[in-house]
Parts: C-alpha cells; structure tokens; sequence
C-alpha cells in the first residue's frame, strides 16, 4: 500500500468491519494492526505472523478451512459458511394456509423422522381456495415441522427442516 | 375485531409510504403486501406488519391477485388500497376482495372494466357528451376529400388491422390525402391480408392536461383543478404541475364540466383522473382516457388545494365521508412536481439500480419529498425506476419554477444515475417557463441539447 | 470573490436549518456560527463550513457580538443571519458587521432601539396612529372616578416604581377604586417610597394575534396576513395559527394597517412581527410590541401564503429583489404550528435533555418539520427546549385541526420528554376547536386536567 | 501514520467502539496500542495482567508512567487524561487572529523550545479589533506551534504543543 492509512481510515475500516458480517477482523497495513471480535472465541494464537508485504490482512474467526485464507476484503463477503446440513428447511413456495393432511381426520402427508424425495409431497398450501401441492425439493429425512396445521403461511417461510445428509 | 381497522398496501415504493402515511392520518394501522425483496425496505419498516406475498420479480408477487388477496384475509385487512400500476386497474383482486367482504380502495369492477378498454371508453365518454377525437372510416379510399374536410388537417391515415405503429401516414392537406389514401388501402392489404382504412385527427403539438376528480360512487363529483403532464419522454411523465398554466376559462370550464359528466355516467368511485388532450394549435380539447386509480402525480393537487387524496381514498372505503371540501376550479398555489427516476439521462434514460451511498434533499417552506430511498438503501432492479417525487409549491408558478429550480439544485443522491440533470434543464429553459409546452416538446429539445454537448 | 455570497449563520437548533435552507434557496453558500457543543451538530453538517466562535454556553458564544462579528470576517461572509432570540434585536452585533461592511439581516440598529424599548415603542405606535392601552397617571388618589372613566373597567392600579408584579391591584368597579386608590399609594410610599401610581386598563380575556410585515426599508410594506398565537404557558407561545381565526374584516382591518404604519413610520426593514393584545370583552386591540426578527412562528405566514420569508429576508440584506409577492389580508389555507419542547408537560413543562433515541415523523400532504434533531441526536442542556417545530397546513381550520391532531398521534420522539401530550390534548379541547381563545385560557385549563387526572 | 493519533482521536475511537457491536477490540499505530473488550474473555497475551474484572480497560502506549495502568472507559473521559505530556496543547481561548509578536517586527513573545510558566504571555489573538494577550495556562516547554503569526483561529483550537514533563 503506498500510503499508510490516515486515522480517519482506521475509523472508516472500523466502522466498515462492524456493519460486515464478519464475526471478528485482524487487519494490519504497516506498523497500523486491528483486531476485532464481535464473539471473543479469537485472537489465542499469535496472530501476527505471516504479513503479506503491505497488503491489508483480515483474518476471520470461522474454524472452517477458509479460516485462515488471505484475501482481499471484498472477496470475502459473500462466499459465507458451508451450509450446515442440520440447519436445512423447506420454504414455502408462496402465501396462504398450509396443511400437513390431505383433508381433515387424514394421515398427514408426512411425519417427522420419515425420509423425503425431492418430489414427495409434503403438505398443502391453499390460497383463496386453490390447493397447491407442496414438494419437499430436495432429499433427505423430515426433522421438524416449523409451522402447525393450517397455520397461515408467508412466501419462503420455513415449513419444516429436513437433514440433506441422512 | 379491533376498531383499528387495518389497510392492507399492495404496493410498494414511494406510493407505498404514502398510503401508509394516509392510513396513520386516518388512525387506521398499514399492513404492508411486500415481495422478498421488499422485505426489509423502508415502507416495510413504516407499516405495522409486513406479509411477504412473493418472489422479487412483480409478476411473482406485486402482479398475484390471489396473493394480495390471501395476504389481505391473513392481515384481517378492512380495505385493499392497490397504489398505482400493478393490480390497481385490475377488477380480478377488486372481485377477490369483494367475495371475502374486504373492500377496495378504487372504483367499482365494472367501472374498471367500462374504463379500462379504450373502445369502451370512447363510447362512455360520447355517451358523457365528453369531445373525443374525431376519426372515420374509409368506404372508398378514392373519394376521400370530404371525409378529410370532416376531420381536419393534419390527420392520419391508419390501417384498421394494422397496429404497433405500422400502417399510419400522416397527412397534411387534401392533395396528400387524394394521392395517398389508394396507396395505404393498397399496401394494406399487402400488410395485413385487409385494406379498410380509417382517418383520425392528428394534434402534434397538443398538451396532456388532466382532470382529478373524486366521486362518491353515486354520481357526485368532487373536482380538484387541472394538471399539465406535458413534459414528457416517450409517453412517461417527468413533470407535472397544478394547475395547467395558461388554460383559458372557457377551455377549462370543457375540462372540468366533462370530467363532472364522466363521474356521473360511471357513477365513478373514489379518485380518478381524467386525461384529456388539449392543442395548441387549434381549439380542439380531446378526451383520452380515465385512468381509474390515484396516480403518481397526485401530490400536486394535494398541495395546490390543501387536501389529502388518498385519506380520502381510504375513508371513502371504509365507508366513511372522505371529509374533502368544495372547491373553486383554480386552486389558490401553483405545485410542481419532479419525477427523480433511477435512469442516466445522459444515455438514454438507462435505469441502473444500486446502492444508496449519500442522500440529503432540499428543505424549507412548500417542499414536499413522497420516497422510499434513504441513505444506505439498496434500490432495487427489479421495479421501475421511480425514486422519489419532489414537490415544490409557491405562491404562483413563476415563483414555483424558481423554488422548483433551487430545489433540484438542492438534491444531492449518490450511488445512482438520476433524472435530476434534465429536471436542471427543463425548469431552466424558457419554453418551460413560458408554460404550455405540448407533449412533443422534450423529446426533440432533449436531443438537441446532447448534440451540442458534443 | 466569488459570486456565490457567504451568509453566516449565527444561531443554533431549527433556526439555524432553517436559515441554511434559505441560503441554498438562493444559491448562497450558509457557514455556521457554532459553540463548541453545536460544532457537530445536524445544523453544523448541513452547512458548508462552521466556524467554532466560543464555549458551549450562550454567553460564551452566541451572545457575544464581538465573536460572532469575527467569525463573519473570518468566513468573509456578505451577510449576518441573527435568527430569533440570542443578539437578534441588539445593535450591538449589527453595528459592529456595519463598520466591516457586512450586511446584517435585519433591521437598522436605529429601529432595533426605537422599537426595543416599551416606552419608545409605544411613542412610535402613538406616531403611527396605532391603538395603544389606555394608560394614565393618578395626580390625587383621593380624586381618580373620572380617571377610572377614561380608562374604563376593569383596570390595574400600578405603583409607578413598582415592579415584578409588586404594587399591582385589580379594580373592577370605580367604588373600589376610590376604596384602594388611596391605599394603594400608602403602601407605595412604605414599599417603594415613593407614591406614584398610574391606572391601565385590564384585559383579563384578551387573545395575542400578531401582524407579519416585511418592508423594503424605505416605508413600502408587504403585508402577510396574521397569526394566533394565544395558547401560552406564561407568557410562553405553544401553539400558533395562520390566519387568526374569527377576526372580523373590520378588526382585521386594524391589525393590518396599524401595521403598515408602523413599517411607514420606521421605514422597517425586512421582516418583523406587530403584536397586538385583542379583547374578546369589548372591541378593543391594543398594540403591544414590534419584534424586530424573523419569529419562531413564521412557517404558519409562509405556508398559508406560499411564500419564503427567510430567503426574502437574505435577498434583501444582499441588496436584491425580496421576490415577495402582493397577497391578501387573508390566506388560502389555514396552518397550525406545534412546538415541541423538551419539557414535560406533566411535570410543570420541566425541562430534559438527553439522547434522541427513536424519532419517526408524519409523512403526507401539507405537514412540514422545521427541526435540527435526529435519531442520535444529543439534545443539549445549554439551550432553550425547543426541539422541532409540527407545521400542518390544509385547506380550513377544522381540516387543518384534523390533520394536526393527527400528526401529533403520529410523532414518535423517544429519549425525551416533550410537549406533544400537551399538544393532543389541546387540539382537541372544544374551546380550542372554537378558536379565538384568550392568552389566559391554557394555563387553568392544564392545570383543571392535571387535577382531574390525579 | 504520518501523524500520531491525538488523545481526542484515542476518545473518540474508544467511544466508536463501544457503540459498535464488537465485544472486544485491539488497535495498535505506531506507538499508540488499545485493546477493548467487553467480556474480558480474551486478550491472553503478556499484557493482559492486572484485569480490573469484567471492565473496559484502556493500554495506552504512550511512555508515561500511567500508560500501563488500568482503569475504566468512564472515567477515561476528560480527568483521566494523565495529559500525555508529549501531547499538550494550548488551546485558543477565544476566536480571532493569533499574533506571536507583540507588533510587526517586533521578537515573537516565546520561541519553541522555550520554557513557560503558566502566566506566560505566548501571543495575542485580536477579535475585532481588541487585543487579548493569551496565556500558556501551564508550565513546561513550547515544542511547537501549530498556527502561524497572523493566523484566524477559531474558539478551542491547539495552538502550540507545550511538553509539560520537560
């Protein structure tokens, strides 16, 4: 970097790092260093090894294996955690009044615990009066449902969770 | 049921944050229709509840009658108001609502349906004795001379199965009309397998001019003055004001007293405006159409007159008098309204969407600022570019165009291409100021101006 | 030099926004005068430049001529904005930007003396022919009937170097007059030692309208119309209205001549207010003072006319046209203005500062802010409590009375105390849905609430 | 940094990072070092002795006696400010034109380097056309000044650098 950065950078950056979603930041330009945390389950290791000439270094509190990756700030942004497979759901694929049961008294469509196909049905949303089969999108095993019997619905709520990986 | 009653706002945008304005001056409590994208955006903030009906894209969410109709049962929602475009001139959600008892805010169905196909509409109007456009049909395209007389110079020639601009020759006396008329019944033919031809009357250089009526949905009218919407690109709107400058008494007098006549032939309810076509070069006034629904440039009324349209809107829904008062047919202000759309008039008028990063408007007295956009705010791609409405009122029009003037100037928004040059240019340019200027009138000034930038 | 004039700002809060806003109107470029407290203030960013004249206190900084004058030349400023209040009637400041050739927005100082002053004041009205209270001195306390004449009932026996409220008796009825008189100047002699008194007339139920003129400095006058601003707490304006309501032509008549007059005889400059006490017992108005400043209350003028006083008041300071036009004694719309304070109301209107921590305004037709605060912002302790200033304007007095009522319920300030609990609460009290209320009414009437509340 | 965050920058900075939503926070220019935290649950490096519970503590790097200690962000504020001696300015009383001769030509009334009492006259700032002889207000030596002869100054603003240890 050709100029170190003024102390108004320093603010910017640090106003900058706490609206990312970053859970905690280790920048250094020069003789400058911060570190943040927004969680504290960092900054144990000695963190200033391996500066990368004058290049700005964030260094990420997530233990997976991007971790401890160098890279440029706006690389970093969207590339977020491997979706955990436990936190899975299916969404409502629009508005209305959902059903677990073909009508009333019936067996529900599914139970918790019973593995899915992609194109299982999975309950019934009604909007004015149209029934609207609902497909589970993806394989794996029903854990939770999210919402009771004909509970009302918005588009992409969480209707149940499902675990991809069983 | 709470005496609260609650609205549901199925829209979003500017117009979403004035109708949830109107519900709290009423003491009614907004419930916000929002597709994803809309979720978290500054309407959604201002309303009570949010309910997401849809993806992003309007026609997966803002465009579902069903949805808002459903989003409208799940807010126990008393009254429907649909905004502007979208579902506004729709009967399809107004009968969905009707069935579940929800009431909308807008005219009945079948008002929306007499009004809404331009046929119908012309044959309402002449049942109004409202003056529609002179037009003809061609029996014998070599005996044309007094068909021409009947409508006056100039006029068009169009082709009855032609359409999307095809098949119209603009004529200006009547050697033109004797040498071309056996020529487009020809080519006619050979374009659309049908030679019938008819003429109709050409105005190009006449003003948009509307009427804002209001009626009680039993032939009673409210009117609310006039606005000039002439300056205008490829039909869309940039400027609006109230009232119409220049407008003789007589001529407004037509305006005014057709528009009363439609309210009552439709039994028209709630507020709606009446175009009108109004040319500069002739005497002749042109009914257009009826646009059945509270439209972007309402503001200009509102502040002209001091009343609040869409309030009204809402009480006259929920049943209530919509407490609007008689009034003269010049309001005693001149408004002018700004459209600030997302779009690079230095290229085309290309939208571009993005990140809001700085944002500060004007302030003082008789400026009105009708937004969503706010620091920081993400402007959506999927939309159309409206950004925010800037109203400026003064006390007549040569002090509007000045406030309007240093009001612009006043602007700052950045992150985004907007239309505040061209508003810098309009307001500044003496035909503006003149007042009057027919619709033609920016396309080709708009042009010059970028050829002698370069 | 640049053409583009530098005018300093020196005052704080809503004022100074509001002179900024005027300075951008014109194309001014505002650089405030700020005290260390105001350096960073919403006020301080919407300035082009600040320039820090002293410490946070207001006799430290704002009320001091001699820092104020040097910020102007330091910021080469063209002209001095003063605001209300802090040295805005004082020659002081005025003269010291004369001597450097700065413009002062303002009046001469000759006018701030004439007029600053109660005695002098009243001289000038005399001069003017305007209706001043009936006044008189007592020559023989053992023989006042006729003079209790001449004054007419009820009026005040005053012991002429009294003072404070001391040495004030009521007299409704000449028997207690020749009853008290001759008390009244024993007690003087013991209190003040001396036994001068003189008698005024009392007006137990008169109502404060006031006059907006603005003259060209050389007797010429515009006129804007009157304003209500009876409802006070000690003396104290709460609530205004434009224009007063209830006025006969006749009254109104006087109000607005009287006022010309004065701006004839004092060839005023720029803008100022003419109070006037007028009875609601007998037909009675009586001139009290000229406010030689723009007022707190000057939007409810600016709206119901349409114009800009502020931006009228730096044109003419800078040696331009006022850009004001010839309006009407009476407006086309009615317009109401809310204080909102940082006191309690429910705590005797106890001031409080602190931090802003929620603040949403009402959005709609005909509402205006005039405000420095923010969401953040920290309201200091070392000013006067005014925080933001509700103006809403509609097309008459009930539908203005309706739409401040509802944009009072749709303020939300959450950090502090304010006043808008007072504020509903009046709004929909009869007598002031009535109008025409005395300056005496608010004060039992709060305090009959507070009772039946506890 | 070019330039050395003043002890107004250190305030500000700590003030910006309470408001922010990290729990713990360590900023390092040049020879200016602070490490926030609001839970204390980190900082386990050498420095981190004599933690004061669950308090905000402030390290300043500045070598006074006082740089190590430990104490709370509150009280940081306007008294705790072991006035970085290196760091002391004298302020400007009052808006005007600050003179450091007594008249044109005439030898400055203190030169850097200098020491001053506190009643020692180091220029005159006229405001409209009145003269104020300006004092240091403490003892020490004038290292810099930071307006130049005949400069406008505004209320508040450093005029000199004055080390107060020397």
């Amino acid at each position: 970097m050709g100029e170190q950065p003024s102390w108004q950078d320093v603010l910017d950056l640090i106003s900058q790092l706490n609206e990312s979603d970053y859970e905690s930041a280790s920048v250094q330009v020069g003789d400058v260093s911060i570190r943040l945390s927004k969680n504290d389950a960092v900054f144990d290791a000695p963190t200033t090894a391996g500066r990368v000439g004058a290049q700005p270094r964030i260094e990420t509190g997530f233990d997976t294996p991007t971790a401890s990756a160098t890279q440029p700030a706006a690389a970093a942004i969207p590339t977020a955690a491997p979706a955990a497979a436990l936190g899975d759901t299916i969404d409502a694929p629009m508005i209305g009044v959902f059903y677990r049961r073909p009508s009333p008294g019936a067996a529900p469509f599914v139970e918790p615990g019973q593995r899915v196909e992609a194109d299982t049905t999975i309950g019934i949303i009604e909007i004015m009066k149209l029934m609207n089969p609902i497909v589970a999108g993806k394989a794996g095993v029903i854990t939770d449902f999210l919402v009771t019997d004909a509970d009302a619905v918005e588009f992409g709520q969480p209707l149940a969770t499902i675990d991809t990986s069983a | 049921m709470s005496d609260v009653p609650v609205i549901l706002v199925a829209n979003r945008g500017e117009i979403a944050m004035r109708i949830i304005a109107a519900a709290r001056r009423i003491g009614a409590s907004p419930v916000l229709a929002a597709s994803v994208a809309d979720k978290d955006s500054p309407a959604a903030r201002a309303a009570d509840r949010v309910i997401v009906i849809g993806a992003s894209p309007a026609n997966q969410s803002y465009l579902k009658p069903e949805q808002v109709a459903q989003a409208a049962v799940m807010a126990g929602a008393a009254a429907v108001h649909p905004g502007y475009g979208f579902l506004s001139e729709q009967p399809a959600l107004c009968e969905l609502l009707e069935e579940e008892g929800i009431a909308w805010v807008g005219p009945r169905p079948e008002t929306l349906r007499a009004v809404g196909d331009k046929g119908s509409a012309r044959q309402v109007a002449i049942d109004a004795g409202v003056p529609v456009g002179a037009g003809v049909e061609i029996d014998d395209p070599t005996n044309v001379v007094a068909l021409g007389e009947q409508i006056g110079y100039p006029l068009l020639i169009k082709a009855i199965h032609g359409g999307g601009g095809r098949g119209i020759r603009l004529v200006t006396n009547p050697e033109e009309l004797v040498e071309l008329a056996p020529q487009a019944a020809a080519e006619a033919v050979a374009a659309f397998g049908n030679g019938a031809l008819y003429l109709e009357r050409y105005y190009g250089r006449a003003r948009h001019v509307e009427v804002q009526v209001f009626g009680d949905g039993e032939g009673n009218a409210w009117i609310f003055g006039d606005r000039d919407c002439s300056v205008q690109r490829r039909h869309q709107k940039l400027i609006e004001e109230c009232p119409a400058p220049g407008l003789s008494e007589k001529r407004r007098q037509l305006l005014h007293d057709s528009s009363r006549a439609l309210v009552k032939v439709l039994r028209y309810r709630g507020a709606g405006t009446v175009e009108f076509l109004v040319d500069t070069e002739s005497e002749d006034v042109i009914f257009l159409e009826v646009n059945a629904r509270i439209q972007v440039e309402h503001p200009v009324t509102e502040e002209a007159f001091g009343v609040d349209l869409v309030a009204a809107q809402l009480r006259l829904a929920l049943g209530l008098d919509p407490e609007l008062p008689d009034v003269g047919p010049v309001p005693p202000a001149a408004v002018i309204e700004m459209r600030i759309n997302a779009e690079d008039p230095n290229a085309d008028f290309q939208p571009n969407s993005g990140d809001i990063t700085r944002l500060v408007w004007p302030k003082g007295p008789g400026i009105r600022i009708d937004t969503q956009i706010e620091e920081g705010y993400r402007f959506p791609p999927f939309y159309d570019s409206l950004m925010a409405k800037l109203i400026v009122r003064a006390h007549n029009r040569d002090a509007a165009v000045a406030a309007a003037t240093a009001a612009v100037r006043n602007v700052t928004i950045d992150g985004l291409k907007t239309t505040l040059p061209m508003h810098a240019y309009v307001l500044a340019h003496p035909d503006f100021i003149a007042g009057g200027i027919p619709t033609s009138w920016f396309g080709p000034v708009w042009e010059a101006r970028k050829e002698s930038l370069t």
